[in-house]
């Protein structure tokens, strides 16, 4: 007969559950609220959230101090783990989506934004995403990831449009079959070390020094490739496209920042130890897929008229930039990782926003797809403004120099340079040339081209209000004066990451 | 004032750029004028105050950005840089001044002072990542004022110039990276600072890799042979105004950057590779010319002349002598001049007849005595005459190769001659013979606009053809500080016995050795 | 004195500006005045610098300025007036003020006179600072200075296109000469570390063989060029499109000589490479004969004149060559006289028959022209060598200093040369002013020229007729303090006297055989049907030995086609085409490979599957060469072994 | 004979492998869904046998949140489908490929 456990709260540490907590409750009020008094408008839950979400921030920036002060916080049976990679994952996480959420304040009004279950979602899937960064069980992550992806396919649905429908289902599916192969994966690394906790897999493993290698890279693989699918790696990229197609923009920008950095987080988590204990066969195929992913997206985005659908691409080539840096798996490349996705979320929250301010009810006359490089030809003339800023963002996503993305890339590359990683650095270099193409393509469109007869302008700022504008605005500063922001940055990611062991 | 002057050369046409989006349409081109005006006016007070006894740098600025990672605002001038920066503020000025009526020419305006505000930057950073920012942030303009204004082919010839060259300096960055890892390697501390690399001695076979990806990224940009089929197509579509700049200062980054980054990082390396390079020059000088011998369009025929002109600087450069370096710096100034007149020539008849065939003219001559006179010029200044700019340089640059290579100097002065070869048939197809075509009866001769510009040309190339010493001693007493440089950092034989040693004095030589 | 030097060098290009000024503007007979008389005075200061040489005043030697410094290399526009210039000087000034003066009556009609004034006295300028400077880059200046006038003053009439190619060709001809100067400049610099003729010179006593030898080569190519050397000749014959004042100054007294100047200048290198200057004086002979006979059958007064130029340049690298520095020089100036004479006179007939050039279309002119006529014949007879005239002294000289230094056969070829110099000058001079008048019959009514212009002329008369007996003396004297004074005197006075009455009685008769030949009443004109016209050799010379066709043909031709295979094959074909290509593969690789997003929901879970299935069989793989790699290893081994 | 731990993996293993071929094969969207569902389900058995193999209740609580999670994907997933199903009165896969490229 089993003796009754008594654990005294303070061991359990609840604090360290506190961020997730916010969202989750800021969900229910929300849902409370519409319950209480329905047809409440978008604008008192957009700020609600918004709310809710700062609170969150500032409990991670909280955790963040007794970081600073006394190091890794195990809490809740060690099932969560705050370290230094927790907090930065969570900040990024928090951090842009407030700027993402408040997009859906738009001129035009959509469906998704009318009714309160999308910021109730919203909130959920930040929570879902901070448990996964901010825990070393497998059950946890596991738990986390789907409720994020649970709350996204719905968000994308939400949309309510054929092609956001179509793009919900084909996710739902894929992500489905995702899920079997990660917990397949756990399965294995469960019955190889009779664990879920990644560290204790890890000391487990080395303890009896790899001896059967073979089942630990079936494992391995099976997650690789759950993993590869929700950061979109070659060849488990096919979603993406279609996914940010199908949603709206703003909603795809959010896609493509803000779950990404949670699953890097899990995937330094899980492969590191292994590529340093000498996993030779998974850095070997981390490599391929690295230079895979890097070129055939930049190889495909070359051919798209969409220019949503380039950005997707594009996302897809930038996600294997930084799958690159956990190949490389030194600190200054960790470090680089948190720094190139910190950029680029600002670069790629103006360059969608962009496309969000011009995203109008009906497709044009001629047009196949919500965002063709010809709606936005000629915009120099009809909106000098927008071209410009639209233009900029290309140019820091291409890595020109001084803009955001540029500082984040040489990072990185000097990374691959000082782990000797020759060769890999040329490509990513060399991928970068390639991808200037399709940036350039639509700054031609929109400076050195006539305007489309029937775009007098307005349907470039259709879309565009003053929060919109403001968003933009605060993504193009962010965008040009980056380099005053990346020294900072660079200290405070690193003693970060270098404390956290990584 | 003074101690800050570059940070104000560069960044003034840049705020006066922002500026510029207020002004009225119609006020733009007094706008822009007094702006390049004040510019050039401020380079001509940097000249001023520089002291050409001195070899090293001047007016240094020095601003940590990213102190973790060794990237700071580091920007200077000696010598070497002086005059193109002075010819770069000069040919803003008169490109913007001689501007023929152009569609939204506020763009246009505004493009050209940011594209001044880069090209500034290049030549002043001490940086490396300083000097990369500007060098690739110069192409942007370029793109735009190219595809926003250019020929039928505009966009194609735009896009590739930019590729093209991106690709070309994105594995110099690599190139950059590794250099800068290597110097924290030796000193514990991340740097980009170009002086601090000067101070870092490599071993060889580091040196080659590294100067292959310094040169890749160079090469584009100068453009050597084989990479040098985006000028053609740039020139060829590019307004007048985008040739003249491309032609004059965008070209001599690559040139410029050889001897600030190549020649004293990687003495050893540079003469490794000096005969294959040389080669490659006397391949752009003959092949290149015999190529625009066979063009149609004067305008091609100029383009490729600056490839072939380009082949001599690169063959003085790797003359690794004082005389041969010193020479080539002077051949870009005189380039710069010479060519830049030309397209803005060219500019002027397209401006009358909007067509650049040759076959369309002849007989100008007579129809134009004035353009005709100053083509002349301009030409004979092309092919080197004597008491011309051009002169000066090539002749040095030959006369410093000739320490090295006989035999290839004898094929590099073919210069002279296929020079004058389809410099002296493109005039004659344009300017002799009877007026054969109608059109050509009766066109006005050179504008007061034009000759604004274009006097100040000629009396430069005439001027500094008699008397270059002005422009000469600085460059020179700059240039023996980087050969002594790289004699004292060689480490191979080979390098230490081709790179003159200019104190003569062994013992000074071996302290200085020490102190590096 | 440096005054002097300076007003002799830069009065020309006061001049040639003041006329450049008004070359927009229309004729104005000043333009051409100012400038006749600036150079006037040029040649009064030249005179008195003269002066002051024959009357043993040191060397003038003055430096301007600095032109290039950099590293060891130091190049100032510095200027000499030695014993050599100072001949050149007077050469240069005296000629081309007559010519400016005959030129203002012989351009009288041009509506671009003023144009033609700047460009003249532009090229006096430059050759003054060629043959002043002192030391080889003021020299090239200079050189290249006179290629760049005499290009725009053949292609003076620019609307005419063979005026405007020959221009080119001489440009280009000269160019390709230029470049071995260039050479042997460098040469100079790197062995010697200066470019200033005294220290070079003195450097070179302590050089090897083989450098000193290279330099000789290299500077004697550039002399080449200017001096039209086989086989850069060409372009002498066809200059002759330009006005015949230009022909007359740079043309056959000054610029083509300065080969010569070059040559003489060098002396001290060239004494020291004797089998160079052998080869030079053998060169030099061979193109006085190949010249000549060339001028034998051609039927253009200025083209034969040309060619003679040709042959005499030829006498004279064949006296420099032998190391008889000074007569080269004596002959240099000689010629100089007669030469410009004979071609002011063509100008002459040339003038009164509206720019007809064929003899043949004339005849019977003497009785218009007579002072024209006893001009050139005078000028004539001074070229083929008669005593007393100029020719005599200076040109019979080279014949002994070949016979003295026991070349024979130099000696023999330039005897028969001579030879056919005085029939080819005296074949025109018939053709022209004697026998039957041919000319009225096709509507010629020549008239005698300007009496200002045979005033302006009559100078290089008189010098053609005394300048031998009365100079020779003092012009020895004089150079001879900077140029090796070998005398050259036959050692018996048997064979002295036999040799000179009989190289006299020889050219004597082939004047009289000319003027038998071509004095006759009823020459035919040559038609193409004659015998002799249709034999090889007539061919051979009229087509000047098939070369310039050869040029044409297999060198111009060919340049020009391989320029557009580099152009439209390599450039665009290859080289481009291979960047393209590139980017073109990478773009059709992203077309071609799109089609794996279907966008079929089954096809994307497949792809994931395979993906999947790959790493997992990777997996499989590699764990079982791990766990069996020993195995394995031993079977490796085993098949190694 | 005594059934042990391989059993249970083997038997897994090949429901993963019927979940796999059913999610290739299947053209009909509700029949893809139960497709993955057997694909989690086979852990589940797994996990059971696994954990009671270490003798540690990890490997069951595992199990039951991934029968959680398979249960609110269905809830999703039908949900989606009956929209869908509402729209295009189908259910078929090769329907709906409106985005390509």
């Amino acid at each position: 007969m089993l003796e009754p456990i008594n654990i005294s709260l303070e061991s359990l540490n609840l604090i360290t559950l506190f961020p997730m907590l916010v969202p989750v409750i800021g969900a229910l009020l929300i849902i409370l609220i519409d319950i209480i008094k329905g047809g409440l408008d978008k604008t008192l839950f957009v700020a609600l959230s918004i709310l809710f979400l700062f609170i969150d921030f500032n409990a991670v920036l909280s955790s963040a101090s007794t970081f600073v002060t006394d190091g890794t916080v195990m809490g809740v049976f060690d099932m969560m783990l705050i370290d230094g990679l927790a907090i930065l994952a969570q900040l990024i996480i928090v951090g842009a989506s407030v700027f993402f959420l408040p997009l859906v304040i738009s001129g035009k009004s959509f469906h998704e934004s009318s009714t309160p279950e999308y910021f109730a979602l919203f909130l959920f899937m930040i929570a879902g995403l901070q448990f996964m960064v901010a825990t070393d069980s497998l059950i946890l992550i596991f738990v986390g990831l789907e409720t994020s992806s649970l709350a996204i396919y719905t968000l994308i649905a939400m949309h309510n449009r054929d092609k956001s429908f179509e793009a919900a289902v084909k996710y739902f599916s894929m992500g489905a079959l995702a899920a079997g192969f990660y917990s397949f994966g756990s399965m294995v690394f469960y019955a190889l070390t009779g664990s879920v906790e990644i560290n204790q897999i890890a000391s487990v493993l080395a303890a009896n020094n790899y001896a059967d290698i073979g089942f630990v890279l079936v494992g391995t693989a099976f997650m690789l490739a759950a993993f590869g699918f929700k950061v979109a790696l070659v060849p488990f990229h096919t979603w993406a496209p279609d996914i940010y197609e199908g949603s709206s923009a703003a909603m795809a920008g959010f896609l493509s920042i803000v779950p990404k950095i949670a699953l890097f987080v899990v995937i330094m988590r899980l492969f590191e130890f292994l590529i340093h204990s000498g996993v030779i066969w998974l850095e070997i195929v981390l490599y391929i897929i690295v230079v895979l992913t890097m070129t055939m997206s930049n190889m495909w985005a070359l051919v798209q008229t969409d220019v949503k659908r380039m950005l997707a691409y594009s996302s897809i080539s930038h996600a294997g930039f930084v799958m690159a840096a956990i190949l490389i798996g030194t600190t200054q490349s960790n470090t680089a990782l948190f720094l190139y996705w910190i950029l680029f979320s600002a670069t790629n929250l103006g360059a969608f926003g962009m496309l969000w301010m011009s995203r109008q009810k009906e497709l044009l006359a001629g047009q196949s797809s919500d965002h063709s490089y010809e709606k936005f030809s000629g915009m120099i003339q009809t909106n000098p403004v927008a071209a410009m800023i639209m233009g900029l963002f290309m140019l820091s996503l291409a890595g020109l120099p001084p803009f955001a993305l540029f500082w984040g890339k040489l990072y990185l590359i000097s990374s691959a340079v000082t782990a000797g990683y020759t060769v890999l650095a040329l490509v990513m270099a060399l991928n970068s040339a390639i991808a200037g193409y399709y940036y350039i393509k639509l700054i031609v469109y929109m400076f050195m081209k006539e305007p489309l007869e029937q775009n007098d302008g307005t349907i470039i700022v259709g879309n565009s209000s003053l929060v919109v504008k403001s968003i933009i605005g605060f993504a193009t500063i962010g965008t040009i004066f980056a380099i005053f922001a990346v020294s900072p940055l660079l200290e405070f990611i690193t003693a970060f990451v270098y404390n956290s062991g990584y | 004032m003074l101690d800050n002057i570059l940070s104000i050369l560069i960044f003034f046409p840049a705020v006066a750029g922002i500026f510029g989006f207020m002004i009225q349409k119609d006020s733009m081109r007094a706008y822009g004028v007094s702006v390049a005006t004040i510019e050039f006016a401020l380079s001509l007070w940097l000249w001023f105050s520089f002291d050409s006894d001195a070899s090293g740098m001047q007016f240094m600025e020095q601003v940590p950005l990213i102190e973790a990672f060794g990237i700071s605002y580091i920007v200077g001038i000696d010598g070497i840089s002086l005059f193109i920066v002075v010819l770069a503020a000069f040919f803003t000025m008169i490109g913007i001044a001689s501007l023929s009526d152009t569609k939204n020419v506020k763009n246009m305006i505004i493009t050209l002072l940011m594209l001044q505000m880069t090209m500034v930057g290049v030549f002043v950073a001490l940086d490396a990542i300083l000097f990369y920012v500007f060098w690739e942030l110069s192409l942007v303009p370029m793109l735009y004022i190219i595809g926003a204004w250019g020929g039928p082919l505009r966009i194609y010839a735009s896009v590739k110039f930019f590729l093209y060259t991106f690709a070309g300096s994105l594995v110099m960055l690599v190139g950059m990276l590794f250099m800068a890892y290597f110097y924290y390697q030796a000193t514990g501390v991340w740097s980009f600072a170009i002086l601090d690399w000067h101070r870092l001695i490599l071993p060889e076979n580091f040196q080659l890799w590294l100067f292959l990806a310094f040169f890749i990224g160079f090469a584009v940009k100068v453009p050597m042979f084989p990479f040098h089929t985006w000028l053609p197509y740039a020139h060829g579509q590019a307004p007048t105004i985008g040739s003249v700049i491309l032609a004059a200062i965008l070209l001599k980054m690559g040139t410029y950057a050889f001897i600030r980054f190549s020649l004293p990082l990687f003495p050893d390396a540079a003469t490794f590779f000096m005969f294959p390079i040389a080669i490659l020059a006397i391949i752009m000088i003959v092949y290149t010319a015999m190529v625009a011998y066979a063009q149609e369009d004067i305008k091609q025929v100029v383009a490729y002349s600056s490839v072939s002109h380009m082949g001599v600087i690169i063959l003085g450069i790797f003359a690794l002598n004082v005389e041969g370096i010193t020479g080539s710096i002077f051949l870009m100034i005189a380039h710069g001049v010479v060519s830049g007149a030309l397209f803005l020539l060219v500019g002027v008849i397209y401006d009358r007849r909007h067509t650049k065939q040759m076959s369309e003219f002849g007989g100008l001559a007579s129809v134009m005595p004035r353009y005709a006179t100053i083509f002349g010029l301009m030409l004979m200044a092309s092919v080197g005459m004597p008491l011309t700019i051009n002169f000066v340089g090539e002749f040095l640059s030959l006369i410093g190769f000739y320490q090295q290579s006989h035999t290839l100097t004898l094929l590099a002065g073919m210069a002279i001659i296929v020079g004058a070869i389809y410099m002296l048939s493109a005039y004659k197809k344009m300017f002799f013979g009877e007026v054969t075509n109608e059109k050509n009866k009766n066109l006005p001769d050179l504008s007061k606009r034009e000759l604004l510009a274009l006097i100040p040309l000629s009396v430069i190339t005439i001027w500094l053809g008699i008397y270059p010493k002005p422009v000469l001693d600085p460059i020179n007493n700059s240039v023996e500080s980087v050969v002594q440089l790289m004699h004292d950092k060689s480490i191979t034989d080979e390098a230490k016995s081709r790179i003159p040693n200019l104190v003569k004095d062994i013992v000074i030589t071996r302290t200085s050795k020490e102190a590096q | 004195m440096e005054i002097y030097l300076y007003i002799a060098l830069f009065a020309p290009f006061v001049g040639s500006m003041f006329a450049a000024t008004l070359g927009a503007s229309k004729k104005t007979t000043i333009a051409g005045i100012i400038p006749s008389l600036l150079l006037f005075v040029s040649f009064v200061a030249s005179s008195i610098l003269l002066n002051h040489i024959l009357s043993g005043g040191e060397v003038v030697h003055v430096e301007m300025m600095t032109w290039m410094q950099t590293g060891n290399l130091y190049i100032p526009f510095g200027f000499v007036v030695d014993q050599i210039s100072v001949t050149m000087m007077m050469v240069v000034t005296l000629v081309s003020t007559i010519v400016h003066v005959y030129a203002i009556g012989y351009m009288d009609h041009d509506k671009a006179f003023n144009r033609f004034f700047a460009w003249l006295s532009a090229f006096v300028f430059s050759m003054m600072i060629l043959v002043m400077s002192d030391n080889f880059a003021g020299l090239f200046i200079g050189w290249e200075g006179v290629g760049l006038c005499s290009w725009a003053l053949i292609g003076f009439w620019y609307h005419k296109e063979s005026a405007t190619w020959a221009a080119n060709e001489a440009f280009i001809m000269n160019r390709i000469a230029d470049l071995g100067m260039l050479i042997g400049i460098f040469l100079v610099f790197w062995n010697t570390g200066t470019l200033q003729y005294a220290e070079a010179f003195a450097a070179m006593q302590f050089l090897d063989q083989e450098t000193l030898t290279w330099m000789g080569i290299f500077l004697f190519i550039g002399a080449m060029g200017k001096s039209a050397q086989f086989p850069l000749h060409t372009w002498l014959a066809d200059a002759m499109e330009g006005p015949t004042p230009v022909s007359a100054l740079i043309h056959a007294a000054t610029m083509v000589t300065a080969g010569v100047y070059l040559v003489v200048r060098s002396n001290e290198l060239y004494s020291l490479i004797p089998h160079v200057g052998l080869f030079i004086a053998s060169l030099g002979a061979f193109v006085a004969i190949f010249a000549a006979s060339m001028a034998l059958v051609n039927r253009d007064i200025k083209r034969v004149i040309a060619y003679s130029t040709l042959s005499q340049l030829g006498y004279m690298f064949a006296a420099a060559g032998l190391g008889a520095y000074w007569v080269a020089l004596f002959h240099l100036m000689a010629h100089a006289f007669f030469k410009a004479l004979l071609f002011l006179g063509a100008g002459n007939v040339m003038h009164a028959m509206n720019n007809e050039l064929d003899p043949f279309k004339m005849g019977g002119l003497g009785k218009t022209m007579k002072t024209t006529m006893i001009m050139m014949t005078l000028a004539s007879v001074a070229l083929a060598g008669i005593f007393p005239l100029a020719g005599f002294f200076s040109k019979d000289l080279i014949l002994e200093v070949a016979f003295v230094d026991h070349h024979f056969i130099i000696y023999t070829v330039l005897l028969f040369t001579a030879g056919l110099t005085a029939f080819y000058s005296f074949r025109i001079i018939a053709l022209i002013f004697h026998g039957e008048d041919r000319h009225t019959s096709l509507g010629f009514h020549p008239h005698e020229a300007y009496k200002f212009m045979l005033v302006a002329i009559s100078p290089l008369l008189i010098l053609a007729i005394i300048a031998g007996f009365t100079m020779k003396g003092t012009f020895f004297e004089m150079v001879t303090q900077l140029l090796p004074a070998t005398e050259y005197h036959v050692h018996s006075a048997l064979t002295y006297w036999i040799m000179t009455i009989g190289t006299q009685l020889f050219v004597i008769l082939a004047i009289f055989f000319a003027y038998k030949k071509y004095m006759a009443s009823d020459i035919k004109v040559p038609d193409g049907t004659s015998k002799m016209e249709n034999s090889f050799v007539y061919k051979l010379l009229i087509n000047q030995y098939y070369i310039p066709y050869f040029y044409e043909e297999y060198l111009v031709k060919s340049y020009r086609e391989l320029s557009t295979v580099f152009w439209k094959q390599i450039d665009q074909k290859i080289v481009d085409a291979t960047v393209d290509g590139i980017a073109g593969v990478l773009y059709n690789t992203g077309e071609n490979t799109r089609v794996m997003q279907s966008g079929n929901l089954s096809t994307m879970l497949r792809w994931v599957v395979i993906g999947l299935v790959t790493i997992l069989s990777l997996a499989v793989a590699f764990g079982l060469t791990v766990r069996y790699l020993d195995e394995i290893q031993a079977i490796l081994s085993g098949l190694g072994a | 004979m005594e059934i042990g731990l391989n059993h249970y993996l083997v038997l897994s293993t090949i429901l993963f492998a019927i979940g796999l071929i059913g999610v290739l094969k299947r053209k009909n969207l509700l029949l893809l869904f139960f497709a993955t569902e057997i694909l989690l389900n086979s852990v589940n058995v797994a996990f059971a046998a696994i954990s009671h193999y270490h003798g540690d209740l990890t490997g069951q609580m595992f199990a039951f949140f991934v029968i959680a999670i398979a249960a609110s994907e269905v809830a999703v997933g039908l949900g989606l489908l009956i929209v869908w199903h509402k729209r295009h009165s189908n259910i078929d896969l090769d329907q709906m490929s409106s985005m390509k490229g």
